[in-house]
């Protein structure tokens, strides 16, 4: 078992390193030396990326030759152990988190101001990535609340950053939803601890179908939707989406991109945890839970979409996006299905990357030019070329567009739901896909249109406005494009999220779904 | 006045309401006179039949007094002795101007200043034959004091007070208690108890007489004494 | 059962800090001894209550007796699990305490008399944890009283004495209720001595029984500010930080909860109590308190006086978890003892830090604050988000055994309310820190980030290590040693089980 | 043996012939009156502790006095009871030195030496009460501690002294007529005079003259102690009182009347059917006595009178306890009695030091007195906690008892009583104690104040260590009067 | 009948308690100290006399003793004891009329009405009064 052991040591350090990382990166205000924060700020990120990248082509290895990894780290009090675990789902998750938070550090580094405020949110950012790594690697729901709650209340201070009165409400208004679903995820977690004397992920589910003849079926059912609505919370999951419209736009942009790339899929992450390694396929089947959640995810597809389209500030749009796309997962869980689910999973992946890249340049057209309203965005495309350029294929990525890796992501998916017979599912995928359309062509075109009177971008005194001089943010946005077109191109490769998520679906479900 | 009148109402019902049990007790009591009621038959009886013998005292009150119950009279001059102290630690800041400066007649004066010498002998031989016959140191102490008080009355108080130097007057006056504590423990020795008298006749006679002198001078002086502090003659 | 050994380690606890009681007045205005006395006094007696630690944990039960004070009630100390948990967290917050009071009250009046009846609270609560019977306890209990008072007086003002007068009435109408419950208790047992399953049975009589709890939870529930009963509590905000660190986190709120365990566990006993069913109500009351007094504390302005109904709503969490008799919940509630005294001390030290180093007392004057200091408001957040329930911190510990407890016992609602009352609590906590971190300093003179307020080290160190303590209870609880076990041991034996808790 | 029992005569004699001897030899020099009474009063508590070690040693034992069998002659007894002589003579002790330089600003020096004959006759007085087996003998050494109470009551100069004193005087002269009366009843039933012979008649005899003598005994008795209705002499005579006067009176002069009751009882023991509703009824108004004493406590400001009401309070304690007769209440009651007495004369001691050194009684002028009389205002303090009965101190161990008591009589609403009494007494200690310790001077008597001399703080001091002593020492207080309580009332449950 | 005979054969009794009662009422009633003094008195001298009464012997002598008389005596005890009361009264008496004196040299008067009046007159100025008449 010394692969097992040398992964363990692997899962803690990709939670650990990042931590302690951060918390030096705080101190980096006092040293007053930038290029040395920077060193730090780019050991830590790409430092952590190579263990994750490490630890899960380890996995994958492990997984190759049937072996499966967990470390107990510590005790919290007797009964309940906080564990590391490294599966195929939780690899690809860590993965794009550890990719995702360089690019968005990187971001920031052009698009805050340079002043010792800044160590504090890369800090900030650090940590959390740290414990969003650890909800991904948790091997127990005690764990995944431990991380998740301690990620949860990191965002506070990022989200706030900016300390406008806006920023201030969207605060608040994060944290009541966010502590609010904490509670219930709390309630759930206990009352899955009490049931079942054990919080352990199993694959095929902890609470087995054997058990509901000893277990009273309105625990249950209780326990389930309290961990769906608590985790449902952060997944953006309508109803319970009110804070996502409001933060994202609040926060800067390199942090809005983490938390529509990754924070809301960590939601959406638990809620698969919670679901197939909790109560297990053959038990949701039998609780009756899964046709509600489906009702609500396609409702959630829909109606987000909808309230895009209707939106014109670009971070809102954005934001109402991502409750979308999230939901699409959610969706696709429902029917059990290991290609819907593989599919479901390259999606949150890809997801992170485009949408994450998204934010970037709508931070980047914010910092170089005030703007936030679509509407005014006419002639930007002339001002900032390459930043608009990435846009326009970020955004035909999100459509759908083969070959980039939205397409794949929706392709697998929708593929496994007409397997699986679930045409009501793919409907509303389709659906979504196309508003996805109706919502983002608009932007595509309005920034490539000549500035008219009036506008921004009209050539006149500010004519050095939106000149794309702040490197770090270019690198950023670029690197998010370069990345979509290869999830999209090379999404067949061996190693990529699709393969990866091939996996996670074959251990969650027990099943081969690539025969 | 209305709450005096309610409180006389009230102390009225009260007294009206405790009259009928007290009264309905009393007749429960043996009567008296009857030679059959206990307390003539228990303790009685038996002082009757043995006490004079006993006690040395044919005056049988005497010898209860003195003899059988004589803790009862130490108390008893202590009583008076205390009245005495408490007296004189509290009068005096009373003012002596309100004194009747009115002299009595010159009748009376004489009168009384003849009588005071044979009333002197009379209470000094109540005093002395008080075991044998009806009387005692009380009861002559009661003549020494009424015959002060009754000088004091046509001379000036002040006039008879002074006629002994005030240390003098109190030690007159702890003549009952200091003799009766001397015999008190002369009881010891003499008769193994403490306010035993011997058995032996003529010392218990003696000491007798004594104890009785003592209670006679003593009382006497207290008596006057009161009366002085009260008239505000007191110099002590 | 439990092999009792007769130490004298359990008297000397007590002394420790009477004698030092003593020597503090003896050398009345000369500072330096002063300190010496108050920090060798709490060190001896750390290290005195630390030392019975192994044994306790290995089943022993140290015993110390004096003679009957009355017939049938003796005077004298048993330190059992519960007692010894109590004791360690008072000790060892004495220690903290008494530095931090060391660095906050410099430069105070009547300094002698403040430390005097500071090490006087001390040896008291130690008193309290060890004693072997209700009317020891009850004796303590009442000098607690007695010795909080002039410190609470500290101050000499009109507020003070206010606040003073209406700890007293309320304190003593306590002891009133229990001294007449502890009557009728003996007079129904002929007994006083606590018993490790209850001293209590069923043949006593329904109405002696109600009567004897109603009594005795009230009595105890005056101190431990159970809610009808709570209103001294705020009020004692009036006093200097340090003592309302000591009345709300270590000694005397703490005495009525320790109060309540023992009349829950060692005089009723839990199967008494549970065939009686008045617990259920009692968890109800609590349940109600812990919402309506975290609503009263969001409301408040003041940083104290919302430390002050944050900790009546924490209270009854101690008191929900002993009242749904249930192994882990009792393991709840004799943990949180530990848990909500270090959370709540941390934020105490703070806001006196603060107070000290800026003057500022209100909410809304903290803006900017954690920029003046950093430290201390690091330590606070830590502290605060214990109080949320933030998993890795002490107060996550309690809430977790506590719903397994209301979960064991049927009654979930309790998860629920617990829940919201989470919510609450991170709805008064967030917003200082929120202020404090994200607001900017006022633009006042004074306020300048190159002159930072001086505070005194001997108040910064206690706070961090609170603070440190905070993340080890809640994360380090199964340490070796850790008073983790201790309260699963307590837990253990109120339920006659010979297996470790699951 | 029999040498031993001499000495109990003379435990009443000595103070007696020793107080009737200081006017005689030491009338102009105060301090060697002074010097004498303390020698007189030692004597006799060493005389009282040596009969007290006889009794635990040996059991009770009588004395005849002057030889006579008992029904002819008086007897005298040393019971549990009687113990009581050792409490009382050591008081009288510490207040006497109290009184050293206390008497010497309240007093007129020429009558100094009254003073400290009138203290020594009043412990005669007790001392004989307490010993004495012989109805008539009980009645004549009350009169005695009675007759030099009034007048020690008056030697304040107080204009309102001479008039407490009267009201005190004419209640208490009422109520030994009706003690002097019932004991002429019980003569006229039995014949006899002696305690113990006059019990065994009485418990043949018909009921109502019988009733009728009981009756008066006990209001009798009830008044000398301040029983609640016929309580409204005390306050005004103990608040008016120089102080170890009153510490005195409240602490032992108000327990007389107690031993009296218990000698009632013990009398009548036999006719149970007559002591039923008595007891009842006492213990009834004893409770109302405890509550509206310590309400009327609450009220004063006065600090005198505080604790002359709480006194009344306490009377009202003990009342319950003789009431209830069970075998905890009553031994509790009798236990009270002792430590009521220990603590009560530490706080008029105290208070006495205070109003010695500033001239000032009411309370909220004794402000911030705390600091500048340090041991005293402690001992004040100290005694008033343990007056309101907190254990471990001495109120505690007597209110315990009698509200085990109550429960076994079925009277719960007692304990309820207690309790709330007690609290009300704390929260007037507690205003005093305010008052000295956390309020600042308002007076330039108190700004001024120094520390009383050590002749006033010392006796404070020891009152206060007995008053935490004796609470530790309840169990063996209790298994001493135990006995004597299953005697008085023939059998207790 | 049966009660009359009773009552007639105790009247000695009955009028010692119409005394004592009277005496009584006399003391509780009367606003005047003198007054109650002698209403003491009169208790005294009623409970004096029954116990006398009790010694009392139908055709007794008094109990003096003489050898070979043959009686039958009136009982020496409550002789005694009456003895032993009045003294005490007389004390009790004494010391009542000399704290009267003083009473009426502080307060100006006997009356209980108006002790109360001038002490309520009093209390109002008390303070001053109580430094300035400590010398008295």
């Amino acid at each position: 078992m010394s692969g097992a052991s040398s992964l363990s040591l692997l899962a803690l350090l990709a939670v650990l390193v990042p931590i302690t990382g951060g918390l030096l990166v705080f101190t980096a205000g006092r040293w007053n030396h930038r290029a040395a924060g920077l060193a730090v700020v780019g050991v830590v990120s790409l430092g952590s990326f190579a263990i994750v990248i490490v630890m899960t082509i380890a996995m994958a290895w492990q997984a190759s030759h049937g072996l499966q990894a967990e470390s107990v780290l510590f005790t919290l009090v007797p009964p309940i152990d906080i564990a590391l675990r490294v599966d195929a789902m939780g690899a690809l998750f860590a993965a794009t988190i550890a990719a995702l938070v360089p690019l968005a550090l990187a971001h920031a580094v052009g698009y805050l101001p340079d002043d010792a405020r800044q160590w504090k949110f890369h800090g900030f950012v650090l940590v959390s990535l740290g414990c969003m790594t650890g909800v991904a690697l948790s091997a127990n729901l005690v764990t995944l609340l431990l991380f998740y709650e301690l990620f949860s209340l990191l965002a506070w201070p990022l989200i706030v950053h900016e300390r406008t009165p806006e920023a201030f409400r969207a605060g608040v208004k994060y944290l009541v939803y966010i502590l609010s679903g904490g509670g219930m995820v709390f309630a759930g977690v206990a009352l899955v601890y009490w049931l079942a004397d054990s919080a352990q992920f199993m694959p095929g589910g902890l609470l087995s179908h054997s058990m509901l003849d000893e277990l009273p079926r309105g625990g249950l059912i209780a326990a389930c939707c309290l961990l769906l609505a608590g985790f449902g919370v952060k997944a953006a999951l309508m109803p319970l989406h009110g804070w996502v419209p409001d933060a994202h736009p609040a926060a800067p942009a390199p942090f809005s991109a983490v938390l529509s790339g990754v924070m809301v899929a960590v939601g959406v992450f638990a809620i698969l945890r919670v679901l197939l390694e909790i109560f297990g396929p053959a038990l949701l089947v039998e609780l009756g839970v899964l046709p509600w959640l489906a009702g609500f995810a396609g409702v959630a597809v829909v109606a987000a979409a909808i309230l895009a389209v209707a939106e014109d500030d670009l971070k809102r749009r954005l934001a109402y996006s991502t409750i979308s796309q999230m939901a699409y997962v959610s969706l696709a869980v429902t029917l059990l299905d290991p290609t819907a689910l593989a599919g479901a999973l390259a999606h949150i992946t890809h997801h992170a990357f485009f949408k994450g890249g998204l934010f970037f340049c709508a931070g980047s057209i914010l910092a170089l030019t005030g703007l936030r309203k679509i509407s005014r965005m006419r002639g930007l495309g002339r001002r900032m070329p390459w930043t608009a350029g990435t846009l326009t294929l970020l955004a035909l990525a999100m459509m759908g567009i083969p070959p980039l890796s939205g397409f794949v992501g929706k392709w697998t998916l929708g593929s496994g739901m007409a397997q699986a017979g679930g045409f009501g599912h793919l409907a509303v995928i389709l659906l979504g896909s196309l508003l996805a359309a109706v919502y983002l062509w608009p932007v595509i075109y309005r920034i490539w249109q000549r500035p008219e009177d009036g506008d921004p971008m009209q050539d006149g005194p500010s004519a050095d406005v939106g000149r794309e001089r702040r490197r770090w943010m270019l690198f950023a946005v670029l690197a998010a494009g370069c990345i979509t077109i290869a999830l999209g191109v090379a999404a067949g490769l061996p190693g990529f999220p699709l393969e990866l998520a091939r996996l996670a679906a074959d251990q969650l479900l027990g099943v081969s779904a690539w025969k | 006045m209305n709450r005096r009148r309610a409180g006389r109402i009230l102390t009225a019902v009260l007294i009206a309401a405790l009259a009928v049990p007290l009264m309905y007790g009393m007749v429960q009591l043996p009567a008296p006179g009857h030679a059959d009621a206990p307390a003539h038959t228990n303790v009685s009886a038996g002082y009757i039949e043995r006490g004079a013998e006993l006690g040395g005292s044919e005056n049988l009150v005497t010898g209860v007094l003195l003899n059988f119950r004589a803790l009862d009279t130490f108390g008893e001059v202590l009583v008076i002795f205390t009245a005495w102290l408490a007296v004189a630690a509290v009068a005096g800041t009373a003012s002596n101007a309100e004194r009747d400066p009115v002299p009595p007649s010159p009748v009376v004066d004489y009168v009384i200043r003849l009588l005071g010498p044979f009333i002197a002998i009379f209470a000094l031989f109540v005093i002395v034959n008080g075991h044998v016959l009806p009387g005692g140191g009380f009861q002559g102490g009661v003549l020494l004091g009424a015959m002060l008080i009754l000088l004091s009355l046509v001379m000036d108080a002040e006039t008879v007070a002074r006629a002994v130097s005030a240390r003098s007057w109190i030690w007159l006056r702890a003549t009952g208690v200091l003799v009766f504590a001397m015999v008190a423990v002369m009881g010891l020795p003499l008769a193994g108890y403490l306010f035993g008298l011997p058995d032996e006749p003529g010392l218990r006679q003696v000491l007798t007489v004594a104890l009785e002198l003592g209670i006679g001078i003593g009382g006497g002086a207290v008596l006057a004494g009161l009366f002085f502090a009260i008239a505000g003659a007191d110099r002590s | 059962m439990t092999p009792e050994l007769v130490d004298i380690r359990p008297l000397l606890a007590v002394l420790v800090s009477l004698a030092c009681a003593g020597a503090v007045f003896a050398v009345r205005h000369r500072a330096r001894w002063r300190a010496f006395w108050s920090l060798a006094a709490a060190g001896i007696k750390f290290a005195l209550v630390w030392s019975m630690l192994p044994g306790a944990l290995a089943g022993r039960v140290y015993v110390y007796q004096f003679g009957e004070l009355l017939p049938g009630v003796a005077f004298g100390f048993r330190v059992d699990a519960l007692g010894l948990f109590f004791a360690l967290v008072s000790s060892t917050l004495w220690v903290l305490t008494t530095i931090y009071a060391l660095g906050y009250m410099r430069g105070s009046h009547s300094l002698h008399r403040f430390f005097g009846f500071f090490a006087l609270c001390i040896s008291t609560t130690v008193g309290i944890a060890f004693a072997e019977n209700l009317l020891t306890l009850f004796v303590f209990y009442e000098l607690l009283t007695i010795c909080t008072y002039p410190l609470i007086m500290h101050n000499e003002d009109l507020a003070a004495r206010r606040a003073a007068r209406k700890y007293l009435v309320y304190t003593l109408f306590g002891g009133g209720l229990i001294l007449a419950g502890m009557v009728l208790l003996h007079s129904v047992t002929g007994t006083l001595s606590l018993a490790e399953t209850g001293i209590l049975d069923a043949s006593v009589g329904d109405h002696w029984l109600l009567a004897i709890f109603l009594l005795l939870i009230a009595g105890f529930g005056v101190k431990a500010a159970l809610m009808p009963l709570h209103a001294w509590l705020p009020a004692a905000m009036v006093a200097p930080t340090p003592v309302s660190a000591l009345l709300h986190a270590v000694a005397v709120v703490k005495a009525g909860v320790f109060g309540i365990l023992r009349t829950i566990y060692n005089v009723f006993g839990i199967d008494l109590l549970r065939d009686l069913g008045y617990a259920d109500w009692l968890a109800m009351l609590a349940g109600v308190i812990m919402v309506v007094a975290s609503v009263q504390a969001l409301r408040q302005k003041e940083i104290k006086a919302r430390l002050a109904w944050s900790t009546i709503s924490q209270l009854s969490y101690i008191v929900l978890a002993a009242a749904l008799l249930t192994p882990l919940a009792a393991l709840a509630a004799i943990i949180h003892i530990a848990n909500q005294a270090f959370s709540k001390i941390t934020l105490f030290f703070v806001a006196g830090a603060i107070e000290r180093g800026t003057g500022r007392k209100r909410v809304d004057e903290l803006a900017g604050v954690g920029r003046l200091m950093p430290w201390t408001m690091a330590a606070f957040t830590l502290a605060s988000l214990s109080f949320i329930g933030v998993p890795l911190m002490a107060g996550f510990v309690t809430k977790w055994y506590l719903s397994l407890g209301a979960l064991d016992a049927g009654a979930g609602i309790y998860v629920a309310v617990m829940v919201i009352s989470g919510l609450l609590n991170a709805a008064y906590w967030l917003p200082m820190i929120h202020q404090a971190f994200f607001k900017p300093l006022p633009s006042e003179p004074g306020n300048d980030l190159r002159n930072r307020p001086r505070v005194s080290s001997m108040m910064i160190g206690p706070i961090l290590v609170c603070a440190a303590y905070v993340i080890l209870l809640g994360a380090g609880a199964s340490a070796p040693s850790m008073p983790f076990s201790l309260a699963e041991a307590a837990a253990r034996f109120a339920f006659e089980l010979e297996v470790p808790l699951e | 043996m029999i040498e031993w029992s001499h000495w109990l005569p003379i435990l009443a004699m000595l103070p007696l012939v020793g107080g009737a001897l200081t006017p005689l030899l030491f009338r102009h020099r105060p301090a060697a009156a002074c010097f004498w009474a303390v020698s007189v009063a030692s004597v006799t508590s060493v005389v009282a502790i040596a009969l007290l070690l006889r009794l635990v040693d040996s059991g009770g034992f009588s004395y005849a006095v002057g030889g006579w069998l008992p029904q002819y002659g008086i007897e005298l007894r040393m019971d549990e009871v009687g113990a009581f002589a050792v409490p009382a003579s050591l008081l009288v002790l510490l207040s006497l030195v109290f009184s050293r330089h206390y008497v010497a600003r309240a007093v007129d020096a020429s009558r100094v030496s009254f003073y400290y004959a009138l203290v020594l006759i009043n412990l005669g007085g007790l001392n004989g009460f307490l010993v004495t087996g012989d109805l008539f003998n009980l009645f004549v050494f009350m009169e005695i501690f009675s007759v030099s109470a009034y007048a020690l009551v008056a030697t304040a100069r107080e204009p309102i002294a001479s008039l407490a004193a009267l009201k005190y005087l004419l209640l208490g002269a009422a109520s030994s007529l009706l003690v002097l009366f019932s004991v002429g009843v019980v003569f006229a039933m039995t014949g006899t005079l002696n305690l113990e012979d006059a019990a065994a008649a009485l418990a043949l005899s018909s009921p109502m003259p019988a009733g009728l003598a009981l009756a008066g005994l006990a209001t009798g008795f009830a008044v000398k102690a301040a029983l609640f209705p016929v309580h409204f002499w005390l306050p005004d005579a103990h608040a008016a009182a120089p102080a170890p006067v009153s510490a005195v009176l409240s602490a032992l002069v108000v327990k007389a009347g107690i031993v009296g009751v218990l000698r009632t009882l013990e009398l009548f023991g036999g006719a149970e059917s007559l002591l039923q509703p008595l007891l009842h009824l006492v213990v009834w108004l004893g409770a109302l006595g405890a509550l509206g004493g310590a309400l009327m406590a609450l009220v004063q400001r006065d600090i005198k009178l505080m604790l002359a009401y709480s006194t009344v309070a306490n009377i009202g304690y003990i009342f319950i306890g003789l009431g209830l007769a069970t075998a905890s209440a009553v031994s509790g009651a009798m236990v009270h009695a002792v430590n009521h007495a220990v603590i009560k004369s530490a706080l008029f001691l105290a208070a006495g030091a205070m109003i010695h050194r500033t001239g000032l009684r009411n309370i909220d002028d004794l402000r911030g007195l705390g600091r500048r009389m340090p041991v005293t205002a402690f001992g004040m303090a100290f005694t008033l906690i343990a007056l309101s009965g907190a254990p471990p101190m001495a109120g505690f161990t007597g209110k315990w008892q009698i509200a085990l008591g109550a429960l076994q009589a079925g009277h719960p609403s007692l304990v309820a009583v207690l309790v709330i009494a007690g609290i009300v007494v704390l929260a007037f200690g507690i205003r005093v104690i305010n008052a000295l310790y956390f309020r600042p001077p308002a007076r330039v008597a108190v700004a001024s104040a120094t520390e009383a001399p050590a002749s006033m703080w010392l006796p404070v001091l020891m009152l206060t260590i007995a008053s935490l002593a004796l609470g530790l020492a309840g169990t063996p207080m209790l298994e001493f009067v135990g006995p004597a309580a299953q005697s008085i009332y023939g059998t207790l449950p | 009948m049966k009660i009359a005979a009773t009552a007639l054969s105790h009247v000695d009794y009955l009028v010692a308690v119409a005394l004592f009662l009277t005496g009584a009422w006399i003391l509780l009633t009367s606003g005047n100290l003198v007054k109650k003094v002698i209403g003491l008195n009169i208790m005294e001298t009623s409970v004096f006399a029954f116990i006398v009464t009790t010694g009392m012997i139908d055709g007794g002598a008094p109990p003096l003793v003489a050898p070979g008389d043959p009686g039958p005596f009136a009982s020496p005890l409550p002789h005694a004891l009456v003895l032993t009361g009045i003294v005490v009264a007389v004390s009790v008496t004494s010391l009542a009329l000399v704290l009267i004196l003083r009473v009426r040299a502080e307060f100006g008067s006997v009356e209980l009405d108006e002790i109360a009046l001038s002490l309520a007159a009093g209390d109002t100025a008390e303070q001053s009064e109580r430094h300035g008449s400590a010398d008295d």
